[in-house]
């Protein structure tokens, strides 16, 4: 029976993927996208990554989505030119022939998976008391495979940077993308008024929940984010300068916070990243704490663009 | 119980598939609009069925993070489309005089975006 | 006590499910925007409005039974917002 | 077969249509967008793989869960820089075509 639910949404899942990628305009590819992406979160639910759901929910069907219609809104006519560019039958044959076989080869390494599955999480369970988390993806985040996930926050603030330094001239340290307006009685005004305070509770409690259950600091801060940017969108706020001092300060804490971390594990527990007993969680805590406001910026900042404007001073 | 939810589930998931085919055909913006909407409200619905099946409750939280940032995406699609509605008029304006325009609306406020 | 519980969500959550259905028609049938809107937020807060009711008879804690209601009230919120928006977007496009 | 075992073979079809769209698409937002449904399906081979690990109580094996939630992240920051790359190409050209100035080919794309 549940192979039914699966089924039904495997095929809308891939009639989407089509239509995203076969759609003649940019806009109904990018309305095809989203859709995709809300899907992809049941998707993830069907496999058991509840977590991994809850970081496509926010990620994949919200910022991703504004993001592309947002780019989408600003292509000014490029769709018709880049249509001349079309290319011709026999490339677009090569293409389909190039995505088949590599489908097939794909489908036959699944199909050919060793029995049984290789896995680590006995490992994870035997060792999850050590980290005093219960939620073993936040043990395996920030005990385990703490590097990636500093390495993680590093990739993030360096895409930042990129952004920022594709500004033109004279714009730089300005602020990004176009001040929004709106009629401050306005429905949209009303919605950015009333969604980001049950937000801000919504997001603080996944945080919380996420040492113990399907929750964590990315998710929360994406839902921040994304308050943030409705704030921003309705108008109500202009999106900051981005050489605010302080701004630039809470965008480099976390991952300096986390360096700081793993030093003093190295003094403390003879190995970077690493935790003396007893003061695992506390630890873990404070790399959250401090990652926090900095995943908030990274993402509005990312999902604001590059700075365009001098502002006013 | 659990059997019939999923049912329930799949069924949710059918109608939204069906309710996208409106979106695929348009014809206009305000259909594809909509898209947001339908998906969104489908989705949550499928996923706390789902959830309730199979005894999880933590899924109810992919609900609530789906109801917030879909309805953040419904705003970034009305804002788009009300800019799009605002270039073309811009792009009318300056090929023809139209005496008979209506009066800038509120709305059309709420969409001006003005480079400082 | 469990079945009648069993009962009312099964009742609830299959007339949510018609909402969907009746929704889904309505947005495929109805001939322009502004009638499809009105089924679409039939679905959207009828549809998923009862299968919460549904979902409620199933708690089995207060909290849990909050955020559901919660997440009904949020749907309800922006679906409200947006179809406005749509609709006036649409209004305009038309008048223009 | 197993749902793992269905999703996986799905996830492998929407890495080839992604590698469609991102070679036949003209258009870089286009391709943008293709690529970012090639990385879904990656994404969601992963997850498959995740679930057939699963033992010792879980329901899946969390190393790979927890790589998911660091992938999708830094896929949408490589997203929101390649947006950024390309709204500056339009607005430095006036054009997104990702083909070389005429001088140094003959307009090939890409």
């Amino acid at each position: 029976m549940t192979v039914v639910v699966s089924l039904a949404v495997a095929l809308l899942l891939l009639a989407l993927a089509v239509w995203t990628v076969i759609a003649r305009d940019a806009f109904p590819a990018v309305a095809g996208f989203i859709a995709y992406g809300l899907l992809l979160s049941l998707v993830w639910v069907r496999l058991d990554g509840i977590d991994v759901a809850l970081t496509e929910a926010a990620i994949g069907g919200g910022l991703t989505g504004a993001l592309l219609l947002g780019a989408v809104g600003r292509l000014r006519g490029t769709e018709a030119a880049a249509e001349s560019e079309r290319c011709g039958v026999g490339l677009r044959s090569f293409a389909m022939l190039l995505a088949l076989a590599v489908t097939a080869v794909l489908m036959l390494c699944v199909l050919a998976l060793p029995e049984p599955a290789p896995t680590v999480a006995p490992q994870v369970v035997q060792n999850l008391g050590a980290t005093g988390v219960g939620n073993p993806i936040t043990g395996v985040l920030l005990a385990f495979r703490a590097l990636d996930t500093l390495l993680e926050a590093i990739v993030l603030v360096i895409a930042l940077i990129g952004v920022w330094s594709l500004a033109p001239e004279g714009a730089w340290g300005g602020r990004p993308g176009l001040r929004h307006f709106s009629d401050p009685d306005g429905v949209l005004a009303y919605l950015a008024r009333l969604l980001p305070p049950i937000g801000i509770i919504v997001g603080i409690y996944l945080f919380w929940a996420g040492a113990d259950h399907p929750g964590g600091k990315f998710q929360s801060a994406t839902i921040l984010a994304a308050m943030w940017m409705l704030v921003i969108m309705a108008g109500l706020a202009d999106s900051p300068r981005t050489d605010h001092r302080g701004l630039r300060g809470g965008v480099v804490a976390g991952p300096l916070a986390f360096i700081a971390v793993g030093l003093l594990g190295l003094a403390s527990a003879g190995a970077f990243l690493g935790y003396p007993p007893q003061w695992a969680k506390p630890m873990i805590v404070a790399i959250e704490l401090a990652l926090m406001p900095t995943l908030v910026l990274v993402l509005a900042l990312l999902m604001n663009g590059t700075p365009a404007r001098d502002g006013d001073r | 119980m659990a059997e019939f939810l999923l049912w329930m589930a799949a069924f949710v998931v059918l109608m939204v598939a069906l309710g996208l085919l409106r979106v695929a055909r348009g014809p206009g913006r305000a259909e594809r609009m909509m898209a947001a909407q339908l998906l969104g409200s489908g989705a949550i619905g499928a996923l706390l069925l789902i959830g309730a099946a199979a005894g999880e409750p933590s899924v109810v939280d992919v609900a609530l993070t789906l109801a917030l940032l879909s309805a953040f995406a419904g705003v970034a699609f009305v804002k788009f489309a009300v800019r799009q509605d605002r270039q073309a008029e811009d792009d009318g304006a300056g090929r023809v005089s139209a005496p008979g325009r209506p009066r800038r609306s509120a709305l059309e406020r709420e969409a001006r975006k003005v480079v400082q | 006590m469990s079945f009648v519980f069993d009962l009312l969500s099964i009742a609830a959550i299959a007339a949510g499910g018609l909402f969907y259905l009746a929704g889904t028609v309505g947005l495929l049938r109805f001939p322009d925007a502004y009638t499809r809107l009105h089924a679409l937020t039939k679905a959207d807060n009828l549809g998923l409005a009862l299968i919460v009711l549904g979902l409620l008879f199933q708690a089995d804690s207060l909290l849990a039974g909050l955020k559901l209601v919660l997440i009904w009230l949020l749907v309800m919120l922006s679906g409200a917002a947006v179809s406005q928006l749509v609709a006036r977007a649409e209004r305009r496009r038309e008048s223009l | 077969m197993t749902i793992e075992t269905l999703i996986a073979l799905v996830a492998c079809g929407l890495v080839g249509i992604g590698l469609f769209g991102l070679i036949a698409q003209p258009h870089p937002l286009r391709k943008l967008v293709a690529f970012n449904v090639m990385g879904s399906g990656v994404f969601i081979l992963f997850g498959a793989l995740a679930r057939r690990g699963a033992a010792a109580g879980l329901p899946a094996d969390p190393v790979p869960q927890a790589l998911l939630i660091t992938a999708i992240v830094v896929a949408f920051a490589a997203t929101a820089m390649t947006v950024a790359l390309l709204l500056r190409l339009i607005e430095a050209t006036g054009s997104a075509s990702l083909a070389s100035v005429p001088p140094d080919g003959d307009g090939e794309a890409r």
